[in-house]
């Protein structure tokens, strides 16, 4: 699965995507925020809060309690600011 | 009659005016928005999501000419670094009744700060900053019903 | 920061733009009422009333920045002959939020169609008629209030 | 008093202005539209239907039944179509 982060997400994470290959048990987005939490010091400051997150399957909106289900591309980041 | 493009090249409105113009229409309407130069921004630089973004803006456009009777709908966001006065974001709508072009043009712009893929980063001299989302632009989107 | 103009000169509108653009808003909301092509309409002709056009414009412009915190307020009206697919009429208004920006735009089309005196008269070939005043502009203007 | 004429009006007229001198009965816009029918056959065509008129004295718009009081300007025409 490919995760895909923005904004102060990219910068804590310190990548703008990785490749990861999530545990079986990992099967909503908030699972897979959880679980990226612990790999590196800077996971852990970018999904500290994850009421401050935002999330999107394979480029569409879906809430943190989505399920991953077929995902291949999964994004990160906060509530969103253009226009 | 849907245009959309996002790109880090200046905003080019006497074109896209005329262009959305071209369709026959009895009214346009456009909103522009600026970086504000009256807050102390030097910079703003504008973050989204290739792909993502181009898909969104198209859906939204998409449900505005499926809501009013449209005869175009444009939809520019520029990315990238702009400093204060230059235009971030552009919507037009076109229609044969100046209601419809209004109506739709306030929809395009309160549902894009919401529904569409873009982060603003201000910078004040050495200071970077991500802009926090605005519970008001929630409330703005939310005007228009599901 | 208000900008009024009646003039049989086509309508600039790039100029116009950049003119009330530079008065450090955030937002820009304009409408542009063009000739419709789609009614076998030939050419459009503006008749006004010198002076009192351009006063009654004023007063308009300056309701809506007493009604709204606007940077600028511009109307711009056509007068003369005009072929299909010409501007007719342009308004624009900016301010720091888009709110004011869109809702003071609408303001002034909706009240500029009931209280300024123009008057169109539509040609299709070898005829000529003076257009109605519709009564759905007379309910815009009034959604507005007093 | 200046009397001004627009669009239809002015064609049926036959004049874009003239200046009048209205007895001293005619004291509202209604009256002095009613005293012009009387000028000619066009005034006549032109004021047949006050009810489709529209008034402005010295350039504010104001209702049929305004008096004239010191008007210096008056204005009839059709409902506006601007815009």
């Amino acid at each position: 699965m490919d995760v895909l982060y923005f904004a102060w997400v990219r910068e804590r994470v310190g990548a703008g995507h990785e490749h990861v290959d999530p545990p079986a048990g990992i099967t909503t987005v908030a699972d897979l925020i959880g679980w990226l939490a612990g790999r590196s010091s800077g996971h852990a400051a970018a999904f500290a809060e994850p009421e401050r997150l935002r999330a999107a399957i394979d480029q569409k909106f879906v809430p943190l309690d989505a399920p991953l289900g077929r995902a291949r591309e999964v994004a990160l980041f906060p509530p969103v600011t253009g226009g | 009659m849907i245009r959309i493009a996002v790109a880090p090249e200046p905003i080019d409105l006497a074109a896209e005016l005329a262009a959305i113009e071209a369709g026959g229409a009895g009214g346009i309407a456009s909103f522009t928005g600026l970086v504000r130069a009256d807050d102390g921004v030097t910079e703003l630089e504008l973050e989204h999501y290739p792909g993502m973004t181009e898909a969104a803006l198209t859906e939204l456009a998409e449900s505005a000419t499926q809501r009013w009777s449209l005869l175009g709908a444009t939809i520019i966001h520029r990315v990238g670094r702009m400093r204060p006065g230059e235009r971030i974001v552009f919507v037009a709508t076109a229609a044969l009744h100046r209601r419809e072009a209004l109506d739709a043009c306030a929809f395009l712009i309160d549902r894009l700060k919401t529904g569409a893929p873009f982060w603003k980063r201000e910078r004040r001299g050495e200071d970077a900053a991500w802009v926090e989302a605005k519970v008001s632009d929630d409330a703005a989107a939310g005007r228009w019903g599901a």
